[in-house]
């Protein structure tokens, strides 16, 4: 399905990034000339406190703000966002559109029969990635979940291009980023894990490429399309 | 503003009120040891106010008025009481916004005339009553000083809501019966004073004002240090004869036997170790400043 | 367009403010005149009509150029003075003019003195006194000026004028904008030209509702 | 004595040089950044030629609070502290301003209420100070999350009100908010508003003015009354003396001085007409359905406005920018044609609907909503439901989230 207007649901908890991460998958489709908006939920940041973000994408200009009701695509940053109920909603996936794609950072399968047939019923595809694992062998470290996030969305959904999350990445931690309280000192964490900010773009880099990959060919696999783009065109 | 430019258009003299045309004449704006003795022989800078006949807090204005050592270069801030049934009268300007925050308006202003005049004297006084000082203002007094703005904050203490008809005050008296206290105050005098100290302020005074030339001592030191170093609190007693019973002609004798070394109003007072060096720089000056007037006057 | 007309009074217990009533200040170059857009040589004409037509013309200086706190209102002050100089020249017998300023804006104790002076906070005590039937407001502050006009206009049935520096008063029944040096002089010079040409009102200012 | 046109052209200390607003606003190149508010909010300070700024901190406001402080630091501001809480800051605004200071200073939700006192204290006293608004809940149970309640209590404080929908419109009319606040025969506070956080946080693309261009310096002796600072006439003066009989004044003197506060808000339609291109925007207005919104409500109308035209229901918009002053004939003019008109809002008593009601003809003709308050989000999808199910079209029914 091609969408004029991608609208991303992050859920995660706090510190894994999910705020940085809507940031900067916002400020890469900006480079690739579409639109975009990203914003945080607006609630007190709290470590392993459930944390939401909200990425538009779109081709034309987006007025849409704050939290994002009825989603495209939702993206579960933690297995406890499903398994412990560390979501702003019950379910986590409620007011998931059809058509809509749904992505697990899990090893193993979490929803129940009841769920699976729900996100059937709406024709939504479940995608999962083992995002930790893999941000821990890439980049060496959990802190880059984020990464293997806007990796996989970017795979499934081609919303952006890798050229652009290159430049992103490179705005976001090569120089000083304004950021508030606590993404600032998850900034501060994730700099320390890293000798030089040189190794941080790299390493991270590497993790949301891989990510990417992974994704895309589970896309082609199950021909899962879901793209941001002109219908009228594309019709 | 240099004293030369509070003049009177030559063309529109003549129609200019008398007060006006003495103001210009013989004010003392601009005079280097300008003080209470002045008062008589100069314009003073108070018009005629509307206070109770006899009121200490009259007195006070005067004194004070008489002492700034730069009226023609001070912003004065006041509060809501009688005392803002004076400032309209007063030839320096001044600013009443609301209750008790005169010393927030203090600081924002005095910061505004350090941005626009850097390098020039621009003397910032606050003169409120107990209420505005101590009760509804008291948190924007604290912060003030703790945050070492530098001006000076003069408190008018009467002991009492004097405006309002005579409520209790934090500044009361323990005991003394009045309106919303029905069966006497029941807790201490707010030592003001001490706290000032505590709170940063680099020099603190707590007297009458009885004597003239105690008045004018007090404030020349206070404004000086306030411009120089910080912060610094004047608490004087105005006492309202109206609410305490006492006749028009009664009121210097009220502060007289409160100053007394077991009264309330025992002069006391604090002056940091950075204050006295000022001080005492300040009275090197003036020992010189004399020495080469006499001089001059020899020579003469 | 608003229909309300700025005219003398007395107009109300408590007249709005003009702007109040859709009435717009002139943009730079232009004037008004009852709240109608004029051009500046029409008010120059009109202005000093009403001025030789009054029996006490009066001018209010304030404390803008009372005080030669700079050179430019020294030299406004000396085109008052002028300006008043040409008044006393021009009317015929019977017509006095006045000079009387507003030196500040503090609610005076006990009271001012009619006779030498204006007080934004009580205008009409000064007006009545001396049966003021014409003013300008001339060097006085613009939220302060607002206030007199304003009283003035619910008050009593004076034409008031205003040279402003600024963008100029609705309140006022005629009012300039960036008052200089030139423009009064320029008034000075038409009323010297219609001098003679306009017959003075004969009764003297009605006063109304006490304020 | 400062004169402001003698300056442009001329460099101020961190070599921007002083330009004529209008040339910096319309004419200068604009550089597409993407920013969050808070970032726009340092970056229009930057430009502002600022004296003072005083912060205090209250989210969703102590981001940009903070980061003009950054602004200070780099010498792009006079002064910058924090106050020790709201009623207190908003008092050392008044003090700056009384000193000839151009001021500014934000705030937020409960800190506006606490601050109130001084806000028709502000405006009886003529200072042209701007605060910056970022709305959020005040009632109990506290909330942080965004709602417009409180812009209903500033609307009868005597100050100028303007609503920003983006950080496009921060960036701009903090600039211009400043010239037509300091205007003579204005020169009244400005509350500029915004929707907290949808604004503040959300990163978006604003189109920048040159960094080395800022507004020429705030002139107080072009003040409707005489600044403080004892530089100017009259010498015996007090901002503001007590107007009661017993002072030997009318009571006529502070009903003519309220009355001059009112009047300055109408004197300030000409010059924000011109600065801001009108007091209102509008698209379609010749449709049957108009959405009138101010603030984030303008975006999430927006997007309604295309769900519905997929459907192909043509529905209008009035963007209203300023709600003091308030543009009563636009609006009646905008929604002349309109058989319905709908007013989300993000508030609980829908202050803006009432507005509009007590200002056209044929009130019936208002929906009053949809609203949502305490910080839920407007999902256009609400938008598109209240029209449909006004007009008596089927919608599906749409539960918020937890369904």
């Amino acid at each position: 399905m091609i969408k004029k207007r991608l609208n991303i649901r992050m859920s995660g908890l706090g510190g894994q990034g999910a705020v940085t991460a809507a940031h900067v998958l916002a400020m890469a489709a900006n480079r690739d000339g579409k639109f975009s908006i990203s914003n945080p939920f607006f609630g007190a940041e709290k470590r392993m406190a459930p944390a939401e973000s909200y990425c538009r994408i779109g081709i034309e200009r987006i007025y849409d703000r704050g939290e994002l009701v009825f989603p495209d695509v939702i993206q579960v940053f933690h297995p406890q966002v499903i398994t412990m109920g560390k979501s702003y909603t019950m379910p986590f996936y409620s007011g998931v559109k059809e058509g809509g794609v749904v992505v697990i950072n899990s090893a193993q399968p979490l929803l129940s029969e009841e769920d699976i047939q729900r996100l059937k019923d709406l024709n939504v595809a479940v995608f999962y990635i083992a995002g930790t694992e893999l941000a821990i062998e890439v980049a060496g470290t959990e802190l880059s979940t984020n990464m293997a996030m806007i990796g996989s969305v970017s795979g499934i959904t081609k919303c952006v291009s890798m050229e652009a999350l290159d430049g992103a990445l490179q705005e976001r931690f090569g120089k000083k980023f304004v950021a508030s309280g606590g993404t600032a000192s998850l900034d501060e964490a994730i700099k320390k894990k890293f000798a030089k900010k040189e190794m941080l773009l790299a390493k991270n880099l590497a993790t949301v490429k891989r990510a990417y990959e992974i994704a895309g060919e589970w896309a082609e696999k199950n021909n899962v399309e879901l793209q941001v783009g002109n219908p009228a065109v594309a019709a | 503003m240099s004293k030369e430019r509070i003049k009177i258009s030559e063309d529109l003299y003549d129609i200019m009120p008398s007060d006006y045309q003495d103001l210009v004449k013989s004010a003392t704006y601009g005079k280097e040891d300008r003080g209470w003795k002045d008062i008589g022989s100069s314009k003073e800078l108070i018009e005629q106010h509307s206070l109770c006949a006899g009121c200490p807090e009259s007195m006070a204005f005067r004194y004070i008025l008489a002492s700034l050592p730069n009226p023609e270069d001070t912003v004065m801030v006041g509060s809501t009481g009688c005392t803002s049934l004076v400032f309209p009268m007063v030839a320096v300007h001044n600013i009443h916004s609301l209750f008790g925050n005169q010393n927030a308006i203090a600081s924002g202003l005095k910061r505004a005339l350090s941005v626009r005049f850097p390098g020039r004297t621009k003397d910032v006084v606050v003169l409120a009553g107990d209420g505005a000082t101590v009760d509804i203002g008291l948190d924007m007094t604290l912060q003030a000083w703790f945050r070492q703005e530098k001006f000076t904050t003069i408190c008018f203490d009467n002991e009492l809501y004097a405006n309002t008809g005579g409520q209790e005050s934090g500044l009361m008296q323990k005991g003394f019966v009045a309106k919303m206290a029905p069966v006497g105050k029941l807790f201490d005098k707010v030592r003001l004073p001490e706290i000032a100290r505590e709170s940063g302020c680099h020099y603190v005074v707590n007297c009458t004002v009885s004597k003239p030339s105690l008045v004018e001592k007090v404030i020349r030191n206070a404004v000086h240090i306030a411009r120089e170093i910080g912060p610094t609190y004047l608490q004087l007693y105005t006492p309202c004869i109206l609410e305490i019973g006492k006749n028009s002609m009664e009121g210097l004798q009220e502060m007289r036997d409160s100053e007394k070394p077991t009264e309330r109003f025992a002069y006391k007072e604090y002056v940091s170790e950075p204050a006295k060096q000022l001080l005492a720089e300040l009275a090197a000056k003036d020992k010189e400043r004399k020495a080469s007037a006499k001089q001059l006057a020899g020579q003469a | 367009m608003t229909q309300y007309r700025v005219l003398p009074g007395p107009e109300h217990f408590l007249p709005p403010a003009a702007a109040s009533m859709g009435v717009y200040l002139p943009n730079p170059g232009e004037a008004h005149i009852n709240g109608v857009i004029a051009t500046e040589e029409k008010a120059y004409e009109e202005a000093a009509r009403q001025f030789l037509m009054a029996k006490v013309p009066t001018i209010f200086p304030g404390p803008l150029v009372l005080w030669a706190w700079n050179e430019k209102a020294a030299k406004k002050a000396t085109a008052i003075r002028h300006l008043y100089n040409t008044l006393k020249e021009c009317v015929q017998p019977g017509q006095s003019p006045m000079l009387i300023p507003m030196p500040d804006y503090r609610p005076k104790y006990p009271k001012i003195n009619p006779e030498v002076e204006i007080n934004p906070n009580h205008p009409n005590l000064t007006i009545w006194h001396n049966k003021i039937d014409c003013c300008m407001f001339v060097g006085v502050h613009c939220h302060q000026a607002n206030l007199s006009l304003k009283i003035i206009r619910g008050g009593t049935s004076c034409y008031t004028i205003a040279m402003c520096a600024q963008a100029g008063h609705e309140d006022a029944m005629l009012s300039f904008r960036d008052a200089s040096v030139e423009k009064i002089m320029k008034l000075a010079e038409w009323v010297r030209k219609l001098k003679g040409t306009v017959k003075p009102r004969l009764t003297s200012a009605k006063s109304g509702a006490s304020n | 004595m400062a004169d402001t046109h003698s300056v442009i052209g001329t460099q101020n200390k961190k070599g921007q040089t002083y330009t004529d607003t209008w040339k910096m606003m319309h004419e200068a190149p604009r550089t597409p950044s993407f920013f969050t508010g808070s970032e726009v909010i340092k970056e229009a300070l930057r430009r502002a030629s600022c004296d003072v700024m005083i912060a205090y901190p209250i989210t969703p406001q102590s981001e940009a609070a903070a980061l003009i402080g950054e602004l200070f630091a780099e010498g792009y501001i006079g002064d910058y502290f924090r106050g020790e809480s709201e009623f207190a800051v908003m008092s050392q605004c008044a003090g700056a301003a009384f000193g000839g200071a151009r001021v500014f200073t934000t705030t937020a939700g409960p800190g506006t209420m606490r601050a109130m006192e001084n806000f028709p204290m502000w405006a009886g006293a003529r200072l042209p100070i701007q605060m910056i608004v970022t709305c959020r809940g005040i009632n109990s149970p506290l909330s942080i999350q965004p709602d417009t309640l409180e812009i209903a209590y500033l609307l009868n404080t005597g100050m100028l009100v303007w609503h920003a929908e983006t950080a496009q419109d921060f960036f701009d009319w903090i600039l211009k908010g400043y010239m037509v606040s300091e205007e003579p025969d204005v020169h009244l506070p400005l509350a500029l508003c915004c929707d907290g956080f949808f604004v503040t946080h959300t990163k978006d693309v604003v189109n920048l003015t040159p960094a080395d261009m800022c507004l020429p310096p705030y002139d107080p002796y072009r003040s409707p009354v005489p600044c403080m600072d004892m530089e100017c006439p009259p010498v015996r003066m007090m901002r503001d003396p007590f107007v009661m009989k017993s002072n030997y004044i009318s009571y006529a003197t502070h009903a003519s001085w309220q009355q001059e506060i009112w009047a300055a808000i109408e004197r300030s339609r000409k010059h924000t007409i011109k600065w801001l291109n009108g007091l209102i925007d509008t698209e379609n207005t010749d449709a049957d359905i108009m959405i009138v919104a101010s603030g984030t409500a303008v975006s999430q109308g927006r997007e309604a406005i295309r769900l519905l035209e997929d459907e192909g229901i043509r529905c209008g918009l009035v963007k209203v920018k300023t709600l003091r002053p308030w543009p009563e004939e636009e609006i009646r003019e905008a929604t002349k044609n309109a058989k319905h008109i709908f007013v989300p809002e993000f508030n609980v008593t829908g202050w803006l609907a009432k507005e509009i009601k007590a200002t056209i003809p044929n009130h019936h003709r208002v929906h009053a909503g949809p609203h949502v308050c305490g910080g839920m989000t407007m999902p256009p999808e609400i938008i598109v439901q209240e029209i449909k199910t006004a007009l008596g079209m089927k919608t599906l029914s749409l539960a918020g989230r937890g369904s």
